[in-house]
């Protein structure tokens, strides 16, 4: 019955291609998965930002939207309709652009956002057999069409002739750029112990159980450091807090997409919460054990639930991390690339080599342990000496 | 035409048009992307001969396109920063006005 | 091997560290500088101690003890070049008395030379003339011997044109080096036709040494020019080198001349040590001078080298004798008394082998030291002032410098049973005496005793008798004491002398002690020195003392020395000279004899008017040689040279320069052309490329095709 | 010859063409990320996935973004009004057309080339990775190196030139730390 309950959605899939003729069969399973992921997404998207304005307003000791239900009833599931009208206003909003802007690149810089993000879906294992396309080379893949956000990025900063919108441009694809080295090489951790680029081989590879205990990535010592840099690089990587200057309003007056508003504005919202979302997944998939479940004796519960559920708790922590860490300068974003996450990631590859050729038992786990944190704990010292508390000296743009 | 034949003549056409433009473009940032150009249309040769090739099982011709994409990347890398550095120098990045070697 | 033959060039080494520290330091340390030298000599005189003590436990075990050490320096040829020293009583005694010697004149002088603004300068020739002397001591192959005996060459150039700003003493530096290299040349000869000969320059090598029996034999078997033994005319070239550097007959002239040095370097180079290394070379290569000579009954070996050795020293000994009646100068009378001791030993040397002639040489060393302290004492307390006749009546002015002075005196007349002087001289006299070839050398001896004593009295009489007679021009001197800038040890200018310091006075009593008790270790009686040199146990009888011919020669030479003492304080003692001026007795009785005497026989007029205008001359015609000969020859040669010089330049800027300039106008316009096409524009290359592809690819498809 | 691939071909040469001769910059190196991506197409129709995602990866994520920081740092973002073209660009056109010429004749006429493709090769990541390890491994290290050198030698350039030159202008501020980054993106 669980069985069942597992493969529901794959079977459903089969059901429905089994009615349309044989020649366009491969077609329609596209079609249909494709469509699908937008919709799952988009509906995930909505409810997240009602969820992370109410969070944070409790975090933050107020209430947040807890007024609208669902219209035209009295039903008020204690805001969380808040994202219809949300919606509705921003798509029914006036589409100003500049006259001094570059129309053409002006328009497609959201579009370039969204694509690659919703190519990137097409990789991950969402749950038992419930992957798109099984790419030979899917990580490669993924990171790959994660490149081309920056250009759009870039787009539309420079379409929009502002410098706000230019030096958040530059800002963001610095920064994307320069966490994206210690996000892949975090992730090339897992490829060399597992040896594929296949993401539902990595599953696969995790799917296991000693005591009862998974055999995630994330319990091994350089599982652990290589998730907690993921996850940092991935929170830079989506331009989250503590990493949002590049569109802060605080900062530079909204970044990029200073100059967007309406639906091309709501485009950009959409492309950000996907795509951490999307590396949200791609963190699970390699380090959490994607679909498979924590205990054995929890197997039972729908894989694709336990995708979402760790997908939900992860981005729970994003929300968390967002209300309570303050904002970086720059410069201390750019050292914290260059200067920590680099080499610790780098280290990280060196401690998995180990991993793999020493023979498995504790003295492995000491050994590796040691390594690790005995990097981190230098390179922590290092720059916490390298800014002591002292005058700050201010320098201008000459 | 076979197959074989037409990506040649794209490459070809690809290498001509990259050439035309390192050729006529004032801007040295253009001349670069000419290059860069041309460098594709030759991996598409690679490509097209190892996949129509007599051995498509040994990759050589994969294995140099791997190879030169590495080079190219690195050969943009610094051929931009040259760039820069004689735009800081001259203040222009017109190639016909970088012609005297010392400045 | 002992320890001490082993090590035993730290002797010579530590003077010559001494001298380089002091070289190398900045000027005014005289502290430092005397501490140095002093120190340094004094660890050598302990090592010198621990040499002899040494050959004495070693003493009589199977002949002579001798030990050699040393080190290869280089290798030319096939062969290897020895640095060898050796340790026999010879050396041993030696060492004892150089570094004594020297150690007591070095103290000496850091009260003489306190005043001296080169004070270190002085120390650092003193040391390095003591490294010299003891590596010509310890030497024992002849090359090794040549260096130092060389360095002892220079020092005393140095030393004695100490103050080189007197021309005189400048003068007589030359005049000392230059005759001492006369004889060196002799040597230098001598040495290498010694290596010609033997094939070696070591005097001792276990048996195959060039002073050992293999090498002498086939030396004396082998004849040269004149049917005479190589051995012989080696020694004679040999000892010509000795002669020079002690001063004997035809070379002596550098010696008096000499005493221009401070008197401590008169005392230790010209009186004790030096010129002793002359002596030293004979009784070192005694065994060559000897070889082959038949033996006769006691001792001595008789040959045509002694023979000449003898002759010289005789004659040298009553001819310095002689000339130093008639001197005025203290030092000059004591350098001329030196040289004709010299000529005693020497005498000894031949007639009487090594023993007796070194034995006079240690006593003389001792005595004569004493003397030239005792005298520079004197010159010191009257404020440099050096002729007697301006003396007198110093005893009870110096008591100290007088009763040394007179012990010495009395050692050096050889006054008898006391005195060291009278058993060495006697010694000399009595081998002298049955020297079977000829009897003329011991009256010669006997009659340089006479007049020795009668000098000695003379000056002792002229100097520490009577009343002083030099007040009078007492400021005079201190002012030319001033002008020459020494400056005097009295500021004040009271016309009074002075006793010297203990720093000088020490140094001479104890001096005065060694000239009486050195004596009694060569007595006929109890000749221990004979036997510690030729190794043989000595034994104490007092029956050879009084057997007749020793007795009666005693007596005779007693009698000789009592005569001159005699006619000396008859001359010159009982009536004293009232002023300055006043004539010499001798001058007043024989003019002429006296004049000759004063002059020294003009014995340096006659070199200046032979063998120097000789030089003059030849340096004349070398002149006129160079000026027109030779100076003829190169001026054709360089004309012919710039003859040629200008027909190069000819072709070189008519012919050559126009085809490069040529050359290079056709090379700079087809730059020209060039550089047209390399216009630093990339795109020009971009399209140069493109042609060239292009061409190369329908080359390609073409030669396939054909 | 499958419609796709002419579809792909046609607009990557598009691509290429406007890429060549748009009067923006910024539009130039935008349409060139086009052309690229349509290579990267044609990579995968041609099979070779890994070199198609590689192509994506390097020339879109990095050299598409250097080139245009190069392009802004250069400040010749804006449409120039005189002419973009270099003196003497008539000569450029018909060399490039002769070259085209050239290649295409012999690229028609050559007998010697293959008619049909072969069953597609069994090309996993792990074999490449297998033959990278391999027999390629000698190129491997020296493309690290390069790569290296590269990386150090065009900070190093683009640094700025010392203090003389500092006072110049704003652009130099930002020109040291973009410029690095990309790089990195480079030596991916």
């Amino acid at each position: 019955m669980f069985k069942t309950l597992d493969q529901f959605f794959v079977v459903l899939k089969h059901q429905v291609v089994g009615f349309v003729p044989a020649a366009g069969q491969p077609l329609v399973s596209a079609l249909i998965s494709v469509s699908v992921i937008p919709l799952v997404f988009a509906t995930l998207f909505a409810f997240i930002t009602v969820f992370e304005r109410k969070g944070i307003g409790r975090i933050q000791n107020r209430y947040g939207p807890n007024r609208v239900g669902i219209p035209l009833t009295k039903i008020r599931l204690c805001g969380f309709g808040q994202f219809i009208p949300d919606g509705i206003k921003s798509l029914t909003k006036e589409d100003i652009v500049p006259r001094a802007a570059d129309k053409v690149v002006h328009f497609l810089a959201p579009v370039v956002m969204l694509i690659p993000v919703l190519l990137a879906y097409t990789v991950l294992p969402f749950g038992r057999n419930m992957t798109v396309t099984d790419f030979d080379a899917g990580v490669l893949f993924f990171f790959a069409v994660g490149g081309a956000v920056e250009l759009s990025v870039f787009m539309a900063g420079w379409s929009s002739h502002n410098k706000y919108s230019m030096l958040g441009a530059m800002r963001a694809i610095a920064q994307m750029i320069s966490y994206e080295i210690p996000l892949i090489l975090s992730a090339v951790t897992v490829i060399m112990i597992v040896g594929s680029l296949k993401l539902n081989d990595i599953v696969a590879s995790q799917n296991g159980y000693t005591h009862g205990l998974a055999h995630w990535f994330v319990f091994t010592p350089w599982g652990l450091a290589g998730f907690i840099l993921f996850f940092i690089a991935s929170l830079a990587e989506s331009n989250r807090t503590p990493f949002d200057l590049p569109e802060a309003e605080s900062e530079i007056i909204a970044g990029y997409f200073t100059e967007y508003s309406g639906f091309k504005f709501a485009l950009f919202f959409l492309g950000e919460y996907l795509g951490m979302f999307a590396i949200i997944g791609l963190g699970i998939t390699l380090f959490l054990g994607g679909w498979t479940a924590p205990f054995s004796f929890l197997t039972w519960v729908p894989s694709y639930l336990w995708f979402f559920a760790k997908l939900i708790a992860l981005v729970f922590t994003f929300i968390w991390i967002r209300a309570t860490l303050p904002r970086l300068r720059m410069d201390q974003l750019m050292n914290f690339a260059w200067k920590f996450m680099l080499p610790l990631s780098l280290v990280n590859i060196v401690t998995v080599g180990l991993w793999h050729f020493m023979d498995p038992g504790p003295l492995r786990w000491l050994a590796c342990s040691a390594l690790i944190f005995g990097t981190y704990a230098i390179l922590g010292r290092g720059l916490m000496n390298h800014q002591k508390l002292a005058k700050r000296i201010y320098r201008f743009a000459d | 035409m076979t197959p074989l034949q037409g990506c040649l003549l794209v490459s070809s056409l690809l290498f001509a048009i990259g050439l035309a433009g390192a050729v006529t473009r004032r801007n040295a940032i253009l001349a670069l992307v000419g290059i860069e150009l041309m460098l594709n249309a030759a991996n598409l040769n690679f490509i097209a001969f190892w996949r129509y090739g007599a051995h498509p099982e040994a990759l050589s011709g994969m294995m140099i396109v791997i190879f030169s994409i590495a080079i190219a990347a690195a050969e943009a890398a610094v051929g931009l920063a040259l760039i820069i550095a004689i735009y800081r120098h001259y203040r222009t990045t017109n190639l016909d006005q970088m012609k005297d070697l010392k400045g | 091997m002992t320890w001490i033959a082993q090590n035993l060039w730290l002797i010579p080494v530590l003077p010559l560290i001494a001298a380089a520290i002091i070289a190398v330091n900045k000027q005014p340390q005289r502290k430092l500088a005397a501490t140095l030298a002093i120190g340094s000599m004094v660890l050598a005189f302990l090592l010198s101690l621990c040499a002899f003590g040494t050959t004495l436990l070693h003493h009589g075990e199977n002949g002579v003890f001798r030990e050699v050490a040393g080190f290869n320096w280089f290798q030319f040829g096939g062969q290897w070049l020895h640095i060898d020293w050796v340790l026999d009583p010879l050396t041993a005694i030696m060492l004892v008395m150089v570094s004594f010697v020297s150690l007591l004149i070095f103290i000496f002088s850091v009260g003489y030379m306190a005043h001296d603004e080169n004070f270190m300068r002085f120390f650092c020739f003193l040391s390095l003339f003591a490294a010299a002397m003891l590596g010509v001591v310890i030497a024992n192959s002849l090359l090794l011997f040549f260096i130092s005996w060389e360095l002892v060459g220079l020092t005393s150039y140095l030393l004695i044109g100490f103050w080189y700003h007197k021309p005189s003493a400048a003068a007589a530096a030359k005049k000392a080096f230059v005759t001492t290299r006369i004889g060196d040349l002799g040597l230098l000869l001598g040495m290498v036709w010694l290596y010609a000969e033997t094939g070696t320059l070591n005097f001792y090598a276990g048996g195959h040494g060039c002073l050992e029996q293999s090498a002498l034999t086939t030396m004396v078997t082998h004849l040269t020019v004149g049917g005479m033994a190589v051995s012989m005319a080696i020694g004679l070239l040999i000892f010509l080198g000795a002669a020079g550097k002690s001063g004997q007959l035809p070379l002596h002239v550098w010696l008096p001349d000499a005493m221009e040095g401070p008197t401590p370097v008169s005392a230790l180079i010209h009186a004790a040590t030096m010129v002793a290394a002359g002596v030293f070379l004979v009784a070192r290569v005694y065994p060559l001078m000897s070889a082959g000579g038949l033996p006769v009954e006691h001792g001595v070996p008789v040959t045509t080298a002694l023979t000449v050795v003898t002759w010289i020293g005789a004659l040298t000994a009553i001819f310095a004798a002689s000339i130093a009646v008639a001197q005025t100068d203290i030092k000059r009378i004591l350098a001329y008394s030196t040289v004709s001791q010299l000529g005693y030993m020497m005498l000894g040397l031949g007639v009487g082998g090594v023993a007796v002639g070194m034995f006079h040489l240690i006593t003389h060393a001792f005595f004569k030291a004493l003397l030239f302290l005792g005298s520079g004492s004197v010159i010191h307390g009257c404020h440099e002032e050096q002729d007697v006749r301006k003396m007198g009546g110093l005893k009870k002015f110096m008591p100290v410098t007088f009763a040394a002075y007179a012990v010495g005196m009395l050692a050096l007349s050889g006054f008898p049973l006391f005195f060291s002087g009278f058993w060495s001289k006697d010694e000399i006299l009595h081998s002298a005496h049955n020297w079977p070839v000829s009897h003329l050398p011991f009256f010669l001896g006997c009659a340089g005793a006479l007049l020795t004593a009668f000098y000695m009295t003379r000056q002792v009489a002229l100097v520490f008798f009577g009343q002083f007679r030099g007040g009078v021009r007492e400021s005079a001197v201190h002012s030319q004491s001033h002008e020459k800038n020494k400056p005097s040890s009295h500021q004040d200018s009271h016309a009074a002398p002075h006793e010297s310091p203990a720093v000088m006075t020490v140094p001479l009593v104890i001096l005065a002690g060694f000239a009486i008790l050195l004596g009694f270790i060569g007595t006929p009686a109890w000749p221990w020195f004979d036997g510690y040199l030729t190794g043989e146990e000595s034994k104490f009888n007092f029956s050879k003392l009084i057997e007749p011919g020793t007795l009666g020669l005693m007596l005779v030479s007693a009698a000789i020395v009592f005569t001159g003492l005699g006619l000396g304080w008859w001359l010159y003692g009982k009536r004293q000279r009232k002023t300055v001026a006043e004539p010499d007795v001798l001058q007043a009785g024989q003019p002429w004899i006296y004049s000759l005497l004063e002059n020294k026989y003009f014995v340096d007029e006659i070199y200046e008017a032979t063998i120097i205008r000789f030089n003059r001359w030849a340096a004349h015609v070398c002149d006129f040689l160079d000026r027109w000969i030779w100076g003829g020859a190169v001026l054709v040669v360089s004309c012919v040279t710039l003859g040629f010089s200008w027909l190069y330049r000819f072709t070189d800027e008519f012919v050559v320069n126009v085809g490069f300039d040529t050359g290079c106008e056709s090379l700079r316009e087809g730059g020209n052309e060039m550089s047209r096409w390399q216009n630093g524009r990339v795109q020009t290359y971009l399209r140069a490329i493109g042609v060239a592809l292009v061409v190369l690819v329908l080359f390609l498809i073409w030669g396939r095709k054909s | 010859m499958s419609p796709a691939f002419i579809v792909i071909a046609i607009v990557t040469l598009f691509a290429a063409a406007a890429a060549m001769s748009l009067r923006n910059l910024v539009h130039c190196a935008l349409s060139l990320v086009v052309a690229l991506a349509g290579l990267a197409a044609l990579y995968l129709a041609l099979d070779a996935q890994f070199v198609g995602f590689v192509q994506i990866l390097v020339y879109v994520g990095a050299v598409a973004i250097l080139i245009v920081f190069a392009v802004l740092l250069t400040r010749s973002d804006t449409t120039p009004n005189q002419t973009v073209l270099s003196p003497g660009w008539g000569i450029g056109i018909a060399i490039s057309a002769v070259v085209f010429a050239t290649l295409g004749w012999a690229t028609l006429n050559s007998p010697g080339l293959p008619k049909e493709m072969l069953q597609a090769p069994e090309t996993t990541v792990k074999n490449i990775g297998d033959l990278l390890m391999t027999r390629y491994v000698l190129p491997l290290e020296v493309i690290g190196l390069l790569l290296t050198a590269a990386l150090i030698g065009a900070v190093i350039i683009a640094m700025k030139e010392g203090p003389q030159k500092a006072n110049s202008e704003e652009q130099q501020l930002k020109a040291e730390k973009p410029s690095s980054p990309p790089l990195q993106g480079g030596a991916r």
